[in-house]
């Protein structure tokens, strides 16, 4: 399987993460690490510190529907030293799947996972502000998940207009 | 026919005794305000009408003596007008009302 | 005998002022008490105008109708819960009472009065000149030291203002 | 006003003039000092990666070109390139070298536009608008003679590009590159040293560099702050390592920063398509792949640096004609991160100005 | 906030018919009393002796012989109407009538000027559709303007919605009357004139504010608010620097200081080069021009103070615009460059002609920074005029009051004192501009290091800190 | 009479210059403070320098004219200053021979010690204020001099008061120097209240302020004898505090603290014989007055040179010796000018100014040379500092009253005019005489002979001068050059007749003296006494060489009194200030205050607190019930006037 160029093997970044935030790693293959949802987290905390791996920036934050789970996968990006990181978290529960929020330690990641919650409906547990962003509260489902359309309610045809609740709150 | 002093007197009367009603019995401060100014305004009128038909152009020792007042009317006008309303600004921030009904703080 | 037109003028513009400045009273919204304002103030530099006293009167529009009133929808728009509201006070009775006893004896007082030359004198009577002149010889020599005295007054008020509304420090 | 005043809610959009597009921002305003904002997108949602899903990896490449609608070719560009990287296919040089001299052209296209939107909205009343839009439009006209359309190129494919430009294409894009200097100079003598613009630009919208990396911001934002990251150099794409080009780096981070990192980046643009031109090689211009491609299963992240920074493609394949996952990494969008950030405590006209630094594209954003 | 979904659509016939014929009638006679002008002009009747409007000459004095003929022969109702008002009358509708015309012609042509001018500067061709040159564009967006229906938003104040278009518009044709055309050739030359024209052009603010607040939404009271608070700040330099004028031609009416520039030979923007820079820019300011048009910043607030208005009340607040620009552009050739006067040339060439072409010359300099600057934000603009407009104005009134009392006492003949008040004028100009500029922290050479530093190296924070960019967040 | 008339325009450069460099060099610390303006330290020294150059030659200018006017009045007349409804106030200038020959000596002796300041404070972190201060105490006094107003030379004293205290106090870091300036300041205030009092009183009574005028109508006997008495007393009072007379002398020896060129300035040439010169200036009102104010005059200056001469001889401190000195001199003058010796007391002021200031700048040098004022730490200076020995014993020559030197005319002169009044005093004056040998040479004997003992203390890490003391640079050397010359030379104005005409110009016709005679006996004892001044202290200071202790033991209690000042300090800031006012009066005001007044405010406040809290009820606080109560009164009033038509309002 192609890897980017300046991809991290995710054997090597294993060995660092293992040691630092134990029971964390499930796998590592040559692309990415595999990581336990419960601590995905600490382990991007832990992946953004380190001096070496240093993985300053959430590049992209996506979640991949696989019909019974979910991958939620995160490319980090370390600038100085110019590699790539790939971590995934597998969410095994499908209709209600969450895991903790990166936005503690990417501010980049407050309008991905915004966006992952809309489209995917994966809860990002300790986002500060997770609403829908594309859709509008109350449009039935998530659409990029799988079985979105074999759902009836879910066909297109809008049941209702937009209301618009405000999440703005006046200092 | 003709207009003459006393009918000057009359307007600038009934325009000062609108701006009395209007300062006693507004609520607002601001509106207490506009009365006040009414006031000035109906004695700008006086001040004039006296000049003009008192021979304002002829009266050598003080030309115009009427017109000067009411430069300074409206001088001291403009100088109430701003303290005036920077004051309501000021006891609306503190007290939340420029209701004069509530402010008493003369009291006592 | 004046002529036609000073007459008409004077009783238009009359009624203009008084008409508006009793709108003042009654105008329930306060905004629109401003404007009724402004629109007195108009009609009385018109009055000032027959007068021949056309300085006063562009001064008088300068003054009441361009800048007290802006003050005073600046008070209004900075003072939002007083809520532009133009009602009547306890003393609303009184106030009308006063005001109108004031103008009735003020008016009797002025029409009974002996005013001797200056009753019996006319606007035809006498020429319309330009007053800015006079005024200002006036006011730059016999008044000129109540002009000083104004002028400190204005300083006065204009520093109070500014102290009167400046933000406090913050500590 | 410094006084007591009640906090009240402006809409700025959908429809406003400086929004660019269907964007709209709920402001919470106390006089002309912005307490809250919140954006509110969406308006322009197409669901491109849901359509993706059902379509082979060619077909989808139009989506490319209607996701950033004013960078076509990057898009195209960012798409090949991940599916090429999953499927293995190689490239033609010549066709790499049309990638490059495109995707720079798509650049100073989308640049001008957004240093022109961007002064704009500090107020000239169009005319620098115009101006710049005076070089995009011959780069349009350029695309249309290549390939046919203006703004939706979709000019790209798997393997390489899909036509060879036309004989007549070579002088104009010569006359072009060796107008365009001269035009960024006479840009420059308009917008650079104008007072106002410094006075509206300097300043507002600061973000510093730690931000600006954790806020996952790229390209011009990135680079306007002072971190001097493009993929171009970083990750070198289509060859990019062969020409001779500068990564302009803004001192302060503020909106004017980005106004000029843009304004060099043209620069810099016509630089590497002075070099492409001069080194552009003969043979194929693409590679022969199946109609129906089928990639093994695995997926690929593969990313160019757009005009609006890094613009990533994550696809994923099972082993099928159409993509298992197709996920789009925008950068309007994520470059949206620190508005409030910039927004908050500002006024509404630097605020303004701040967003439009961003250079956001709408058909991005919402996809 | 869309005014198609909160508006209340008024009933579709507006204007009752009888209305519309009052109004093709006033209209008609509006024409008539122009070609009646034109015909009196080209007659020749006035014999080359034009004087003050008001003595409009033989036709009014015509008029009143015959009223005095028919007063004595049958009197009656004549009698009450017999004296000399009724030339004032007449003349003064005369004047109106031409004013209203003029300016209404000139709006009409100065649109098209504007969007040609500001299409040719933006390498656009402007409008040239409709008519020869799309001369007829005017016109025709005119035509739609009154045709379009006149929503008015939910919540909004009904009598203060409708109000403002027509108030403002009184200003902008009241201050035309003082401007003088020619020798003796003003409608309303007052002695107070320059007091005149900022008292009535001080009027807009309150219409203004009302066209903000009453539209019921917050773009408009936005505009409105800023309006307000940059009109009474720049009222202020404005007035002072048309002060030094009056200081030194040493009157307040229009028509003396053109005939003081006339009989001396010299444009006052030549002796007054601080004052006029601020007239001008402090106008522009008052007129919501660039680089000054925050009041309607269409990026910032929409359309400012006029958002909610459509049709022919929208159109009327841009005419107004156009007029007060305009306005402007007369003003600033009537006191700064010499008005009708062309050195003598006035003889031979028509005075409102040569005032035309001056106006026209200012005019396109407004026209000009439009096309060409971004704007201003709110408090840069505050602080521009409150610490350096104000403060330069009155030093430079300082100044002017000196060489006027000087001028008043020794009258030196010819040109030895005035061009010495102009050497002494221009250097103090140039000196305090720079110096004052200076000390409000203007330093032209600390932005000298503007470019974007260039690096073929990539990496992050670490790159960046060594690539010595000053600290984020600070200013340089 | 070489130039000509002198304008007056000229006479008004004497007084502007110096006001026109304060103000530069105000205006340039200002600008440099605020806009960061390159205004150079130098630049305040030249500028003084150059202004009171102008000042100088204009008023030797006037002293041409003045001398060819034979020491009338110029008769330039006085400038309307202030015109506010009756009352006129004028101002102008009065050049006479008197103040010419003061303007001249102020400008001359000024110039000198800007020139020499100039050296001396090189490096002072308040060089331009310094030169600040001084010019503006040169205009002040220069003002005061001119004057031809009483207003004006009040304004101008209490300026000179002002500017002295500036000086006095230059160094404000110093506490002492901040008390003394303190001290200086308030010690005279006694004094020029009364001054101020007696310029009130004559005014009230003349209705003018013109020091002519004033004088003619003293004269003219138009004023009432008790009047004269309050007013040349409170004159004398003016005089006592300015000049440092008993008992008002007290604040002299500590305003030392200042610069040294500052003490050569104010007292030695012109501050402190301000006092001498307002009596001479108001001379015909005190002929005027009765004779015991003469007399009181006289015994004031007798006593005050007397007592200082004592205290001068037991300082250690050779500017003390120098302020005591000073004290004791003016003594002299007052003296004079008691026993009607006008001429003589302005003769003295004249050649007193060069040689106290040729003294006092000495002694800065030789300050200069071992940094410091204690003459035990002192010896032996002769071989180091030649230019300052010779120029400082002439200058103690001179004071000593040696022939042929400029000392010994002008006290020869106070001398025979107290023969020829009042024995005593002429004793006073001879033992006077006495001791200002006996002291100078005691210092000089101490300071330049003998053995060097050390100078100042090193402190550590400093560059150690005090060992190796050495002349003094250039620009201070030269003024001591130049005032040694008048301090030899100016006494023999006296040979001639065309000073005393200079000076007795200015007095009306009928008090004219003419030329003094030379009393053979008078010329014998001042010089003995000279001598044996010299002799005495060669034979106990520079012989047997006895430590201060030795002497003070061989003298019994006496020197313990001296030293303590006669207990006159003491007198003055414990007793009087402390006991009698602290304690006295301000205690019996404060009873009075406390039990009496407060009694009665207190007692108006209850009541009315108590009818407010009455009346209060009346009042909710609300605006418009007072604006409404207040209409009400209006509509009253014009109604009871339209009923009863006008005659109320007439009545």
């Amino acid at each position: 399987m192609p890897a980017g160029p300046r991809q991290l093997s995710g054997e090597a970044v294993a060995a660092p993460v293992a040691a630092a935030v134990p029971d964390a790693i499930l796998r590592a293959t040559d692309e990415w690490v595999e990581v336990r949802p419960e601590r995905i987290a600490d382990v991007l905390r832990f992946l953004h510190d380190d001096a070496d791996l240093d993985a300053r920036q959430l590049s992209n934050l996506c979640a991949v529907d696989r019909h019974d789970r979910f991958e939620v996968v995160y490319h980090l990006q370390s600038l100085d030293r110019n590699h790539q990181i790939v971590v995934k978290a597998i969410v095994g529960e499908h209709d209600e799947p969450s895991l903790p929020s990166a936005t503690a330690v990417y501010k980049g990641a407050l309008l991905q996972e915004r966006e992952v919650y809309d489209l995917m409906g994966v809860r990002f547990e300790g986002h500060p502000d997770l609403r829908r962003m594309f859709l509008w509260e109350g449009y039935p489902g998530f659409p990029l998940r799988k079985d979105f359309l074999q759902i009836p309610e879910h066909h297109p045809g809008l049941p209702k207009f937009p209301f618009e609740e405000s999440g703005v709150q006046a200092r | 026919m003709s207009v003459e002093l006393a009918h000057y007197l009359t307007v600038g009367a009934m325009i000062f005794g609108v701006g009395i009603a209007i300062a006693l019995a507004k609520r607002n401060a601001i509106a207490v305000l506009m009365g006040v100014e009414l006031m000035l305004n109906g004695v700008n009128l006086t001040f004039l009408a006296f000049s003009r038909f008192g021979g304002a152009f002829d009266a050598a020792d003080a030309p115009l003596a009427g017109h000067v007042f009411v430069v300074f009317v409206l001088t001291v006008a403009a100088a109430e007008a701003a303290v005036a309303l920077a004051m309501a600004v000021l006891i609306y921030r503190r007290r939340e009302t420029v209701d004069l009904d509530r402010i008493n703080l003369m009291r006592w | 005998m004046d002529s036609a037109g000073i007459i008409v003028a004077f009783w238009l513009l009359s009624a203009i002022a008084v008409g508006s400045a009793v709108g003042v009273f009654l105008a329930r919204n306060l905004i629109h008490a401003v404007v009724l304002l402004v629109l007195s103030f108009v009609a009385t530099a018109g009055l000032f105008v027959t007068l021949s006293a056309d300085f006063i009167a562009a001064a008088q529009v300068l003054i009441y109708a361009g800048a007290i009133p802006v003050l005073m929808v600046f008070a209004v728009m900075l003072t939002p819960l007083a809520g532009r509201d133009n009602g009547n006070s306890l003393y609303v009775v009184p106030g009308v009472l006063l005001g109108g006893a004031f103008a009735v004896i003020v008016a009797i007082v002025a029409i009974d009065a002996e005013w001797g030359a200056a009753g019996a004198a006319t606007l035809a009577g006498q020429s319309f000149e330009t007053t800015a002149d006079a005024i200002g010889d006036a006011l730059l020599g016999r008044y000129v030291l109540a002009f000083e005295v104004a002028s400190v007054l204005l300083l006065a008020a204009l520093i109070g203002a500014i102290v009167l509304v400046r933000e406090d420090e913050p500590a | 006003m410094t006084a007591a005043t009640e906090p009240y809610v402006l809409n700025i959009g959908p429809q406003h003039p400086s929004t660019h597009g269907v964007f709209r921002l709920r402001v919470v305003m106390d006089g002309e000092r912005i307490q809250d904002v919140e954006m509110v997108v969406g308006y322009l949602h197409r669901s491109m990666e849901k359509l993706a899903e059902e379509r082979t990896y060619t077909q989808n490449i139009p989506f490319t070109d209607r996701a950033d609608y004013l960078a076509a070719m990057s898009g195209n560009l960012g798409y090949c390139l991940a599916v090429e990287r999953l499927a293995g296919v190689e490239v033609p040089e010549r066709a790499s070298y049309l990638r490059v001299i495109f995707a720079e052209l798509q650049r100073i296209a989308s640049h001008s536009m957004a240093n022109g939107t961007f002064v704009n909205d500090a107020g000239a009343w169009q005319t620098p608008l115009m101006y710049m839009f005076r070089e995009r439009e011959r780069i349009l006209d350029l695309f249309e003679m290549t390939c046919g359309a203006r703004l939706t190129t979709n000019y790209m494919r798997i393997g390489g590009v899909a036509f060879d430009p036309p004989e007549e294409f070579y002088p104009a894009i010569e006359s072009l590159v060796d107008e365009l200097p001269e035009r960024i100079e006479e840009y420059a003598e308009l917008l650079v040293d104008n007072e106002i613009l410094l006075a509206r630009g300097r300043g507002v919208g600061i973000i510093s560099a730690e931000d600006a990396i954790n806020g996952s911001l790229v390209g011009p934002m990135l680079r306007g702050s002072g971190v001097p990251w493009d993929l171009r150099k970083a990750e070198p794409y289509c060859g990019y390592d062969r020409f001779d080009f500068e990564i302009p780096v803004g001192r302060q981070g503020d909106a004017y920063d980005r106004f000029l990192v843009r304004l060099e980046e043209v620069r810099q643009s016509t630089k590497i398509i002075r070099q492409a031109l001069d080194g552009l090689p003969s043979g194929p211009h693409k590679t022969q792949i199946p109609l129906a491609l089928r990639p093994d299963p695995g997926e690929a992240y593969a990313r160019v640096e757009g005009p609006r920074g890094e613009l990533g493609f994550y696809v994923v394949s099972d082993g099928g004609s159409a993509p298992f996952r197709f996920h789009i990494r925008a950068p309007s969008l994520i470059n949206l991160s620190l508005l409030r950030e910039m927004a908050i405590g500002a006024s509404l006209p630097d605020a303004i100005v701040a967003l439009g630094s961003v250079d956001i594209v709408v058909g991005e954003i919402d996809r | 906030m869309s005014a198609l979904r909160m508006g209340r659509r008024l009933p579709r016939r507006t204007v009752p018919r009888a209305l519309m014929a009052l109004g093709a009638l006033v209209a008609i006679g509006f024409v008539a009393v122009n070609v009646a002008i034109g015909y009196v002009v080209i007659d020749g009747r006035l014999d080359g002796q034009w004087y003050d409007v008001r003595d409009l000459g033989i036709g009014v004095q015509e008029l009143r012989e015959w009223l005095d003929d028919r007063n004595a022969q049958q009197p009656g109702i004549l009698d009450f109407l017999g004296q000399h008002w009724i030339s004032y009358a007449v003349t003064a509708l005369l004047g109106a009538t031409g004013i209203l015309s003029i300016v209404g012609g000139a709006l009409l042509i100065l649109i098209w000027v504007e969007r040609r001018l500001i299409g040719r500067m933006q390498i656009r061709r402007g409008p040239n559709r409709v008519g020869p040159y799309g001369l007829l564009q005017p016109i025709a967006d005119a035509v739609k303007l009154i045709q379009k229906e006149v929503l008015m938003p939910r919540g909004a104040d009904k009598v203060l919605f409708f109000l403002p278009p027509a108030l403002i518009f009184i200003p902008m044709i009241v201050a035309w009357g003082p401007i003088p055309w020619g020798a003796q050739m003003a409608y309303l030359d007052v002695h107070v004139g320059i007091l005149f024209l900022i008292a009535v052009s001080s009027l807009t603010t309150l219409a203004i504010f009302m066209a903000g607040w009453s539209s019921n939404n917050h773009y408009a009271l936005l505009g409105a608010m800023r309006t307000i608070a940059m009109m009474i700040s720049y009222e202020i330099p404005l007035s002072i620097a048309l002060l030094s004028v009056v200081l030194l031609s040493g009157s307040m009416q229009l028509s003396t200081i053109v005939e003081w520039q006339s009989t001396h030979n010299v444009w006052l923007a030549a002796l007054l080069p601080l004052a006029m820079f601020t007239y001008f820019f402090s106008s522009t300011a008052e007129l919501n021009r660039t680089p000054n048009d925050i009041a309607e910043a269409e990026s910032e607030i929409v359309a400012g103070f006029h958002t909610e208005y459509s049709g022919m009340k929208f159109g009327l607040f841009y005419a107004v615009e156009l007029g007060n620009a305009l306005f402007v552009a007369a003003l600033t050739a009537t006191l700064f460059l010499g008005g009708w006067s062309l050195f003598g040339l006035e003889e031979w060439i028509p005075g409102y002609l040569i005032l035309g072409a001056k106006i026209s010359a200012a005019y396109f300099l407004l026209v000009w920074l439009r096309g060409t600057l971004p704007r201003f934000r709110l408090d840069q603009l505050m602080k521009f005029a409150w610490q350096f407009l104000i403060p330069l104005s009155l030093l430079n009134l300082l100044i002017v009051a000196v060489e006027a009392s000087v001028f008043a006492r020794w009258e030196v003949k010819g040109i030895v004192s005035l061009g010495l008040f102009a050497i002494v004028n221009w250097a103090a100009a140039i000196i305090l501009v720079r110096e004052w500029a200076r000390r409000m922290g203007y330093r032209p050479e600390r932005e000298a290091v503007r470019q974007p530093i260039l690096t073929q190296g990539v990496g992050g924070l670490q790159a960046a800190r060594r690539l010595g960019a000053p600290e984020m967040g600070t200013q340089v | 009479m070489l130039l000509g008339q002198v304008p007056e325009a000229v006479v008004w450069a004497i007084y502007f210059a110096p006001v026109a460099s304060t103000l530069l060099i105000t205006a340039g610390l200002i600008a440099r403070r605020l806009f960061g303006f390159a205004f150079h330290d130098a630049w305040a020294g030249r500028l003084t320098i150059l202004a009171i150059f102008i000042s100088f030659l204009a008023a030797l200018w006037a002293l041409d004219s003045s001398i060819g006017a034979d020491g009338e009045a110029l008769g330039f007349e006085p400038h309307l200053w202030l015109n506010l409804f009756d009352l006129h106030i004028e101002m102008g200038v009065r050049i006479d021979g008197l103040s010419a020959i003061m303007a001249v000596v102020v400008t001359s002796v000024s110039l000198l010690v800007q020139i020499y300041s100039v050296g001396y404070m090189h490096g002072d972190s308040g060089y331009a204020r310094y030169f600040a201060f001084m010019s503006l105490f040169t205009a002040a006094m220069l003002g005061l001099v001119l004057a031809s107003s009483l207003l004006q030379l009040f304004v101008h004293w209490e300026l000179v008061g002002l500017a002295s205290y500036l000086l006095i106090g230059f160094w404000f870091h110093r506490p002492s120097a901040a008390a003394a300036a303190k001290k200086a300041f308030i010690v005279t205030r006694f004094g020029d209240f009364a001054f101020l009092l007696a310029v009130l009183l004559i005014f009230g009574k003349t209705g003018t302020f013109d020091i002519h005028e004033i004088n003619e109508l003293a004269l003219a006997g138009a004023l009432s004898s008790s009047v004269l008495v309050g007013f040349t007393l409170g004159l004398l009072s003016g005089a006592i505090g300015k000049s440092a007379q008993f008992p008002l002398h007290i604040w002299l020896p500590d305003a030392m603290e200042g610069p040294t060129p500052v003490s050569a300035l104010i007292h030695a040439a012109t501050m402190v014989v301000a006092g001498v010169y307002l009596i001479a200036r108001m001379f015909p009102s005190f002929e005027a007055a009765p004779a015991e104010v003469l007399d009181l005059v006289a015994y004031v200056g007798g006593f005050t040179a007397l007592l200082a001469a004592v205290l001068g001889l037991v300082q250690t401190d050779i500017k003390r010796v120098l302020a005591y000195s000073t004290i004791s001199q003016i003594g002299y003058m007052v003296l004079a000018l008691g026993v009607l010796g006008y001429v003589a007391a302005i003769f003295h002021l004249f050649t007193h100014a060069f040689f106290k200031a040729l003294l006092f700048l000495g002694s800065g040098s030789v300050n200069h040379a071992t940094h410091t004022f204690d003459m035990r730490r002192m010896g032996g200076l002769r071989s180091y500092m030649p230019i300052t020995y010779v120029t400082f014993v002439i200058g103690a020559l001179s004071l000593s009253g040696v022939f042929p030197l400029a000392g010994f005319w002008s006290k020869d002169e106070i001398l025979l005019d107290a023969w020829k009044y009042d024995k005593l005093l002429f004793v006073i004056g001879v033992i006077v005489a006495f001791m200002t040998a006996l002291y100078m040479f005691r210092a000089i004997f101490m300071t330049f002979w003998g053995e060097y003992r050390g100078g100042e203390e090193p402190e550590a890490g400093h560059d150690d001068f005090s060992t190796h003391p050495h002349e003094s640079p250039p620009s201070m050397a030269f003024p001591l050059m130049i005032l040694a010359v008048p301090a030899v030379l100016a006494g023999l104005f006296a040979l001639g007749s065309d000073f005393t005409h200079l000076i007795e110009g200015s007095l009306p016709a009928e008090l004219r003296h003419g030329k003094p005679s030379i009393e053979g006996i008078v010329v014998a004892a001042s010089l003995v006494a000279a001598l044996a001044g010299i002799g005495v202290a060669a034979a106990v200071y520079l012989y047997r060489n006895p430590a201060s202790e030795a002497v003070a033991a061989r003298l019994g209690p006496l020197p313990g009194i001296v030293e303590r000042k006669y207990y006159l300090d003491f007198l003055a800031e414990t007793v009087v200030v402390r006991w009698i006012l602290n304690a006295g009066l301000q205690r019996i005001a404060d009873l009075f205050d406390r039990y009496v007044v407060d009694a009665i405010v207190n007692g108006i406040g209850t009541a009315t607190r108590l009818a407010g809290d009455g009346l209060r009820r009346a009042e909710a606080g609300y605006v418009q019930a007072y604006t409404s109560l207040f209409f009400i009164g209006i509509v009253i009033a014009v109604v009871v006037v339209a009923l009863l038509g006008t005659d109320v309002v007439s009545r």
